[in-house]
Order: structure tokens, then sequence, then C-alpha cells
């Protein structure tokens, strides 16, 4: 599979009690198992299936996703602000791979 | 040199429309880590009133509290945004559990579900999907008090012109034997 | 003369409707202006949504469909207006906006024009609105009156009090109509009370288009617009690498030149023949990608390993072909083979496009109103609220005014020149070289006779394109595409009969775009199904249409149109020497066809068309005339193709750039057609396409009849036949 | 650039392009006449067909600094308040589908029949080369007769 990039929008600084803004995207192709390849056989379905947001371990926000998320997967949501540190972020692929990236915090 | 066009990853990022101001976070080469505890694959049935039935059981949502805000037209259905917003205050005692999101023409009518909590904040989601067709979108929030309010939007896939978009098929007329 | 309003109203009315419900003798008093549609003013009065009613009774019936030269304009005001007892004489139409379909949910039902469907999918809800309008404007006059409105009666835009005689015109009453509810409960006539539907009424768009006044969309004028000619990477998949404007830059009239997504480059001037001359000379360098080295040679290779390749999509079977085959008296097996075949619509693809910030407006001829407003907003990433569509008349679709890449093209461009209009024109050969072509397939094909000459099993494979796979992945049923099998899943073959039958494929999809062409797949599929039982009731020794009748018994209305066509063309009968017949049929797009062509071949071995009978049975005919029209015009379109079409590919792209090499039927090679329409009624069929599948068989099996040999493969200039 | 006179349906207009551009787009483009449309721009459709002194002529090939005489297109075919025999023909016939290639078809009839006023079906065949994808060519026959009066419908 080709390199996964993902990238995720996180102020650096944000008041303790402030609702911010996450918005996060990875590149995969999100194969729906739909389609089929050139000679007419299915293409297997290998989306990314489960996401997880977790502020210093505590998990706070999750999602489930199916074959119409789009390739590419783009997701917005909030959290509340804290404490200082890292918000992390896992997709894990059909395959059992899992993709992280995280992203450092101050509270002001 | 002018017309020159970026096919890199990092081009193929920018140009998802994601505004300049919230990229503080530099791109990651996502990454293989210690797992978080997945759950299995789920499967979901075909039918949409099954699939609907398989996350929220015998429950009837009501209509209010959920603004599913989508277009009411797409050409292709193949990046459809979506954003859902819950009317909640998302304390301890009143918040958001789940979002969960259907699309009652698709081949796998279940979208997404969103866990949240009172962490959350705020009870607010957007991504992207694909439609196969025209077709309605459902949009139920689970609430802490266990009762499920929606919201629901008819949306237009245009899809060309030869494709027949009221019964499915391509050939055949409704009305004819044919 | 009418002129594209800009700051229209609600509605545009670009539909150039002319009065036309009289006979016209061969002779017209004074000039085509005066059939023109004079200007409609703002004293109409809506009526439900689907009819405008002005003080002088000038009917004004909207439509959603678009219009191509297929008739559909004309034949849903008809729908509309018999059932609203119009007078004819008085009925104009205009186009429904896409943002105003939009703005009230699709209230005027589905925009898409393609698969025949534009008048068979929306009888219903049109026919309504017709009678909708008719009962408000009942009930407005027997207020006026104060009389209940059963005791009044409506016809040609005249209300009648039936006791006391008092007239009103639907005009006097319209306004006070407008504001009545639309009933909900709409009783439609029986068909033997139509007036207007069945007739062969004249066209309503005709004389527009007789003196030059219709602005098609590549007429349309802006002040302060812009033109732009655009280039796109010859070899499909491939992206533009860079290009040296400042080359260009100082040439007459150049504004800009801008890229146009990954695969293409626009120079912008102040007319369009110059921005053409300047493209010409861009320096422009593509990366052709993957596909660069591929031709005829190897795409009709990897199509022919579909043949007999094991991932067969299957699209019907009954009985066990296979054990028939092996226990059949005698078998028979035939590979055939079409090419790719461009639309070449008359007017090339062009749309006019301003952009405003985070508003658009475009000015297009399209086959779907919707999805080319959905297309605009999406190729620039705005609410599709804030996009404006003028639909235009079109010069010819034939399906490939479904697709949108040209409307994202011209918004691309014009949000690179905010403000100003922008008119983006393909040239012909940007037209010839960047469509979305008829699919390349090959068909192998076995049948099996019983010691009687009876077919008893039967079957196609087939091996090349999916059109799905392609444009519209999302409609294939568990990854198969059903629509490859046009003609021969159990809804539309004529041979259920036979008790063994199997029908698959092997997918073969190439790099090169595939699209739906007027008639789709019926066009080859209806050849190698028609000539290949053609080939079986030569080896049975039976005559073509007997062959054909004994497995027809589960098909009656197929028969039932080939046998009268049969009839009608003397089937049996004794020709002058030299010329032989040939037979076929096919059922599609909800209708049945049959053909008979009447050819001879001299002694060059060169081929002439002297007579096709046709006939069509799509139910209802809403407009015979125009029926006709649609038949004899398909015929012309599928001989063209059958003899001369045909797109190579070389290193990656399509050669043929004109008409010079992309040769298509002129009037020297239509021979004489009698189009018979014979509607059974009781059902709704197309009829812009269906007829097309049955000029190339009849054609090729008379040709068979007349030498003996049979033509597998086209296009038959090939074989030195035409 | 270049000023160039040019006569179009009896008026007279002067425009300022290269000598090289085709006529059909002067007339397009900078007479502003669209009746004449562009179809393939190398002579082989026929849908930009105009008079030059009364001869049918391709003008997508005929470079205006070439052009020696008075054009007359689809929108000055018809004088004197009264239509063309061609278009009335064609109006009596429903002749147009799309109507794209119909100014062409329209001006090279005239021309034929300003030439062989009775034109047989061979004649018609050899000189209505104009392209028509919808395929009204039976009902142009058709009309080609009724304009010429040889009645044949």
């Amino acid at each position: 599979m080709s390199e996964v990039v993902s990238r995720v929008g996180v102020p650096r600084k944000a008041k303790q009690g402030e609702i911010i803004e996450i918005r996060t995207v990875i590149t995969h192709p999100m194969e729906s198992g739909q389609r089929i390849n050139e000679v007419g056989e299915r293409v297997p379905r290998k989306i990314i299936n489960r996401f997880v947001c977790s502020y210093n371990g505590v998990e706070v926000f999750a999602a489930d996703w199916f074959p119409a998320i789009t390739a590419n997967p783009y997701l917005t949501f909030y959290t509340v602000v804290t404490e200082s540190g890292t918000i992390t972020f896992a997709w894990v692929d059909d395959d059992g791979t899992v993709y992280t990236a995280s992203a450092p915090i101050e509270v002001t | 040199m002018r017309g020159t066009r970026s096919r890199t990853r990092r081009g193929f990022l920018r140009g998802l429309g994601l505004g300049a101001a919230w990229l503080l976070a530099a791109p990651w080469r996502a990454r293989a880590a210690t797992p978080p505890p997945v759950t299995p694959r789920i499967e979901v049935p075909k039918d949409p009133a099954a699939a609907i039935k398989s996350v929220i059981g015998d429950a009837k949502p009501t209509k209010g509290k959920v603004a599913l805000d989508m277009p009411y037209i797409t050409e292709t259905g193949t990046s459809v945004s979506v954003a859902v917003k819950v009317d909640s205050p998302m304390t301890e005692a009143d918040h958001v559990t789940a979002i969960h999101l259907f699309a009652d023409g698709n081949p796998v009518p279940r979208v997404a579900s969103y866990q949240l909590g009172p962490r959350a904040g705020r009870a607010e989601v957007a991504t992207r999907i694909r439609l196969a067709r025209s077709q309605r979108v459902i949009a139920i929030a689970q609430m802490s008090d266990g009762r499920f309010w929606s919201d629901t939007r008819e949306i237009n896939v245009a899809q060309g012109a030869c494709v027949d978009d009221t019964e499915g098929t391509l050939g055949s007329g409704s009305r004819s034997p044919l | 003369m009418t002129k594209l309003k800009l700051d229209r109203r609600r509605f545009l009315g670009s539909a150039a409707a002319v009065g036309g419900g009289f006979a016209l003798g061969w002779t017209v008093p004074g000039t085509l202006e005066a059939f023109a549609q004079k200007q409609v003013g703002d004293a109409g009065s809506e009526v439900g949504i689907w009819v405008v009613i002005h003080p002088d009774d000038t009917t004004v019936v909207r439509i959603a469909r678009s219009e191509m030269g297929q008739g559909t304009l004309t034949g849903l005001a008809q729908l509309v207006a018999d059932e609203l007892d119009a007078d004819w004489s008085k009925v104009r139409t205009e186009f429904v906006a896409p943002e105003e379909n939009l703005a009230k949910k699709r209230a005027w039902g589905d925009m898409s024009t393609g698969g025949s469907r534009g008048i068979r999918t929306s009888v219903d809800y049109v026919r309504k609105g017709g009678a909708a309008a008719r009962m408000m404007l009942v009930a407005a006059a027997a207020q006026q009156w104060r009389v209940p409105a059963g005791e009044c009666v409506a016809a040609d835009s005249v209300i009648t009090h039936a006791t006391s005689g008092r007239k009103l015109r639907y005009g006097q009453v319209a306004a006070a109509a407008a504001k009545l509810e639309t009933p909900k409960d709409v009783p439609l006539k029986d068909p033997k009370d139509w007036k207007i539907i069945g007739k062969g009424v004249k066209r309503l768009d005709t004389a527009e288009k007789l003196n030059g006044s219709l602005v098609y969309a590549i007429d349309v004028k802006l002040p302060g617009m812009l033109n732009a000619a655009i280039a796109q990477c010859p070899v499909f998949g491939g992206t533009v690498k860079s290009f040296d404007a400042a080359k260009i830059k100082a040439m007459p009239g150049v504004h800009s030149v801008v890229p146009v997504g990954e695969n293409a480059v626009a120079v912008v001037a102040d007319t369009w023949w110059h921005a053409k001359t300047a493209l010409d000379k861009l320096p422009i360098t593509w990366d052709e990608g993957e596909h660069a080295t591929v031709s005829d040679a190897t795409i009709a290779e990897f199509v022919k390993s579909g043949l007999d390749g094991p991932q067969a999509a299957l699209g019907q079977q009954q009985g066990d072909v296979d054990a028939a085959l092996a226990g059949a008296a005698k078998t028979v097996e035939a590979v055939y083979g079409t090419p790719f075949l461009n639309h070449a619509t008359m007017e090339p693809m062009n749309c006019t496009a301003k952009v405003d910030g985070d508003k658009c407006e475009i000015w297009v001829a399209t086959q779907n109103g919707d999805a080319a407003l959905a297309a605009a907003a999406e190729a620039i990433k705005i609410k599709p609220e804030n996009v404006k569509v003028h639909k235009t008349l079109l010069g010819s679709g034939f399906g490939r005014r479904g697709m949108t890449d040209y409307v994202r093209q011209a918004v691309v461009i014009a949000k690179q020149v905010p403000g100003k209009p922008v008119k983006m024109i393909w040239s012909r050969e940007e037209d010839m070289q960047h469509g979305f072509y008829r699919p390349i397939t090959q068909c192998q094909l076995k049948g099996g006779l019983d010691a009687d000459g009876k077919l008893v099993a039967l079957h196609a494979r087939l091996a090349g394109q999916s059109i799905l796979a392609s444009v519209a992945p999302s409609r294939m049923d568990n990854g198969v595409d059903k629509l490859a099998f046009q003609g021969w899943l159990a809804d539309e073959l004529g041979y259920m009969a036979v008790p063994n039958l199997r029908i698959d494929m092997g997918v073969r999809n190439t790099h090169v775009p595939v699209g739906f062409w007027r008639g789709v797949n019926h066009n080859q599929n209806a050849v190698y199904m028609e000539c290949f039982i053609d080939e079986l009731a030569h080896a049975a020794g039976k005559d073509p249409l007997e062959f054909r009748r004994a497995i027809m018994t589960k098909n009656p209305k197929h028969l039932a149109v080939l046998n009268a066509v049969a009839e009608k063309a003397g089937w049996g009968t004794p020709l002058p020497e030299g010329v032989h017949r040939g037979i076929c049929q096919n059922g599609g797009f909800g209708s049945y066809c049959a053909a008979v062509a009447e050819v001879s071949v001299d002694a060059k071995g060169k081929l002439k068309v002297h007579r096709i009978v046709a006939g069509i049975d799509c139910g209802y005919a809403v407009n015979p005339e125009q029926v006709a029209r649609q038949m004899e015009g398909s015929f012309a379109f599928g001989l063209g193709a059958s003899y001369f079409g045909r797109n190579t590919v070389k290193d990656g792209r399509i050669v043929e750039a004109n008409f010079d090499t992309y040769e298509v039927a002129r009037m020297a090679d239509v021979p004489k057609i009698e189009a018979h329409v014979l509607a059974s009624g009781g059902f709704w069929g197309g009829v812009g396409e269906p007829t097309i599948a049955v000029c190339t068989p009849a054609v090729l099996n008379a040709y068979f009849a007349a030498t003996g040999k049979r033509l597998r493969t086209l296009p038959l200039s090939q074989h030195g036949v035409v | 650039m270049a000023k160039i006179k040019l006569k179009v349906n009896g008026k007279a207009h002067t425009v300022d392009v290269e000598p090289d551009t085709p006529l059909l787009w002067v007339i397009r483009e900078n007479i502003g006449l669209t009746g004449t449309k562009y179809g393939c721009g190398v002579a082989q459709c026929g849908a930009c067909t105009v008079h030059v002194n009364g001869e049918a002529v391709r003008s997508c090939q005929m470079p205006i600094g070439q052009l020696q005489g008075d054009v007359v297109t689809i929108e000055g075919l018809s004088r004197d308040g009264k239509s063309h025999p061609v278009q009335k023909a064609w109006l009596a016939h429903d002749v147009p589908q799309c109507g794209y290639c119909q100014s062409g078809q329209i001006m090279a009839a005239a021309a034929l029949l300003k030439q062989t006023p009775k034109p047989t079906d061979q004649d018609i065949d050899d000189t209505m080369t104009n392209i028509c994808r919808c395929g009204t060519y039976p009902r142009v026959r058709a009309a080609i007769h009724t304009a010429s009066g040889n009645g044949k419908a």
C-alpha cells in the first residue's frame, strides 16, 4: 500500500474549558468492496472501520465507519480542553493496521 | 514555472479544501502503533430498516433536536459533505452518547456511528460520504436518557442523464412490460 | 426574434415555441417570424406548477426535460395540454430552471433526459399537472357563476356552463384559478378521450431553427464575455506537466492562460478564434501517464481474452446450456466485434460560465439540468443554491451531454477570470478525441439445434467494456453491469422460449472512457444476437422469419411487431432481380421493434440498401409523426456508424480527430425508410433510441442473403463493401 | 490585424481582424450573427454554409482576406418580408430535429435550387453533403422536392 499520510488540526493553545474544533483527514482509498477491477473482479473491501481520539489517554470521541465514508476520510468534531498534554488519533484499517497521529495542546 | 502541477500527497491534502487556518499540526506520516481496543468488523443488514434496527433496536426516534445539513443535490454522489448537529447541553446529566448516519439507498445502508459524551463539549460532526443513488439520509442521535432523535434529508444524486433514478434499473421504463 | 433573456424572471423561456396545432399546407404564407414565439409578457397566472395562462389564453407549459432534437418538448406539451383541454394553437413552452427545481425540492421531478425516458417516466405527473390546472380553471369559473363545478365542461381553453350556455375563456379565469389550492385527487382521461395526445402535431420549436435566430449554448452572448479554447491531455488518464504561457501572452486578444483540473489548459481571449489560434501555439508538456503505449492491437487482444476468461459476469441463464449444446444435433459458433464510437454531436461541447465569489451562473446545453447545476457547484466547491443554470436547446446530445465534464471545465476556467462570463468551446478535434465512447466489445455465440432444426441452446458471451463501471459504478448490481446485457435479459429478450440459455460477460475495461451512446449497448448486442439467429436459421435450413417465430412463443409483443413488419415489407414475396431481404427484431427502452432491409450487392461487391421497412410498438405514441422521424433519424445514425464509424487507439489516444477520418452518414448513405408506428396501447415505451438496434442487423442479414457471406465485424468500410 | 470591409446580408461592415481569420468566425464573433454554425472547422460538415455571390461556401475554410463578394447568411436568406421557399418547405415538412445543422442545410439547398431548380434524388445526393447527426436526411430530401415545386413529399 502506498504511503498513508494523516493530517490533524488542533489548536496549539487554548483556554481551559474551551470547546475546540478538531479536524482530521487521512489518505486512504476506503475501497468499498462494491467496485470491480478492469477484468470484472470485485475489488475486496478495505476501509478504515474505526477511528478513536484520546485526550491524555482518555477516549473522548470515536467512530465506526462503513463503506459509504469517502476515500481520504475527513472528519471534524469537538472536544473540551481540560489540561495541557497530547491528543492522539488512531485509525484502524480492515487489515488490522492502526495508523496514529498526535498533537500537543497547551492550556493557557 | 507557471502551471506546474503538484501530484504529491501533500499537494493532494492541500487540495482537500481544508482551510489553512486550522492546519496547525504538521502532516504526519501515519504509523502503526499500539492499537486501541479493536472492535470486530460490524456486519450490516442490506435492508435499511433492518440496518437501523441493528443499531437502535426497536426504539422509535422522534423528529427534532437533530439538524442534518447536506446539499439537496449532488452530481455523482462520490463525495457529499454531511454535518450533523444535535441540540444538547452535553453535560454529565444530559448529553448525546452517539450519532448514527444511515443512507437508505446505499448497498450498505449504515454509514457511520460516532460515540461521544460530555468530553466532546458539542455534539457536532462533519464528514464526507458516498451516495449510490437518490435517496434518504437519516441522522439519529442517541441521548443519555436513552431516547432517540432524528432528522432526514432527501438528496438527488443527479448522475448524468442516462442512468434511471426512478427505479434503479436502466433499460426499461416503469410503465412498460419490457 | 427571440433573444436569450439574461435578466429573466422566474423562468428562462428560451424554448422557442411556435404555433403549430393546425395543419400547414405545402406553402406557408408570410414569414417564419409570423410563426415564431411572441415574447410572452408578465401577465400570466401560474395555475398549479406546470401551466401558466395569460389573459389572451396563451398557455405556457413548463418543461423539465431537455430538448436535443428528439421532440420531447413538444410531446410533453401535448400531454399537459390534452389533460388541460387547452387550445393547442395557444400552447407555448418554457424550461423549468434547475435552481427552481432545487428550491422547490424537485417539484418538477427528474430533469434527466436519457435512456429514452423523457416522456415515458413523466407521463403520469405531467398529465396530472395539466388535469389539475383544468380542474382549478373550471372551479374558478364555477365560483364566478355560483354553480357546481360538475355542471361545467372545458374544451379548447373555454369553460362552458352546460345548462345556461355561459362561457368563460381560460385567460379570463386564470388569475382566480391560480389562487385555488391544487387538487390532490386528479383523475386522468381515458385514452379514448385524448384529443392532442396521439396526434401528429407539428413540433413547437421549428421556426427559429430555420432562420438562425435560435440561440444554442454556443451562440450565447453576454456583456463583457471572454472566450476560451481548451486542450486536454491527448492520452486518457494523462496530466499537464507544464505549459509556457509567456510564449503566447502577446498574441492578439489573449487575456490569460489557465490550468483546468489536472489534465487540461485553456487560453482565454477576446474571441474564440483568438483563443484557439493562441492555444495551438502554446507549448504544453504532457505527462502521458501509464496508458501511452496502448494501441488497437493491445486493446483487441485484451478484449478477446474476455471471451474465454473465467470471471464472467452472469446476465441470465435458464436450463443447462452446456449439456444442451453437447447433446445438440448441430451446433453453430461465431465471434462478432464492434469498435469504439464517438457521439460527435453537431454542436461541439461548450459551456458559458460566470463566477462571482461564491456564486455561479452557467449557460449550457445539457441532458440534465439538475446534474449540470450540481456539477458546477461541486467543481468549485460552492453551494448548489448559489448556482443558476440557463438551459438552452441542445445541438444534439445522443448521451454525450448527459456527462458534465465540459460544465466543470467552464466553471473552473471562469473562476480564474472572476466576474467575467467566459464561453468555453471545444474544437471539433477536442470533441472527437475526448468523448465517452460507445464501448468496444466482442461476442462469442454458440447455438445448438435439435434434429428438427429448432434452437434448443444458446450461449452469448460478451467480452469488453462496461459503461457503468466507468461512469456510474454505484449503479452496478453486486458488481455486475446489467446494462451491458441490454436486449438480452429476461425482460427484453424476445427468445425466452429457448429452453437452455446463458448470457454472460467477461468484463475487459480499457483506459478509454466509455459512455451512453444513442441506443447504448442495444446497438452491438442486437447485431450479435440478430445476425447469429440468422446464422442459426440458415444452418437449420429454415426461413429466418419462421425460425424466429418458433422461438418467440413466450414473447407475443415482440412477435406481433415482427409479424407486422414482415407483412408490411412483403416478406416472402418476389423481389426484383438481385435484391435480397434481411429481417431482425429487438426489444429495448420499453418498446418493441423490427425491421426488414432490402439490399443488392453489385459486381464490385458494393452494398446498396434500397429500402428499410421498420416498425415500433411503443404502447402509446404521443406524436406518431415525431416517432417516425425518430425512427428515420436513428437509422441514419446507426447505419452511418455501421458503415464507417470506428475510433481507433494509437499511443493511448484516439486517432480520429474530425469528420474526415470519423465518417458519418450523409444524404447519399441513407436509404428509403418506411417507418411504421404500431402503437398497441396500454404502456409507454421510449422512442428516441429503441429502433436504432434493428437497422444494422437487417442490413447485414440481407447482405448474407445476397452474397452468402457473413460480415461479423464493424464498420463495413473495412470489408470494402461500402 | 487589418481593417477589412465586407458586405453581409446587404449591410456593409468593417472588421479589424487578421486576414487569415475564417469568414465563419468573423460572421459569428465580429459581426455577431450566430445562425451560421461551427461544426468541424475543416469544411467537412457544412454547418457553416453561407452564400458568397449566391454560391454555397463553407465559411470555416474561407480566410476573410481572400473573400471576394457579398455574403448572405441564414439570417439574410429571407428578403422583402417573405420567407424563402426552402424555409417554408422546411417548416411544412417539420424537418429539423436538434436544428443545429439546419442553417447550413437550408443554405446549401437554396444554392442547389438556384443552380438546379428541379433537382433529382441523384442531384440531391451529390450536392447535399452537409452532415446532420440527427438524421433528418429523408425530410431534407422531401422538403427540397417541395421547394422545387416537384410536389414530391
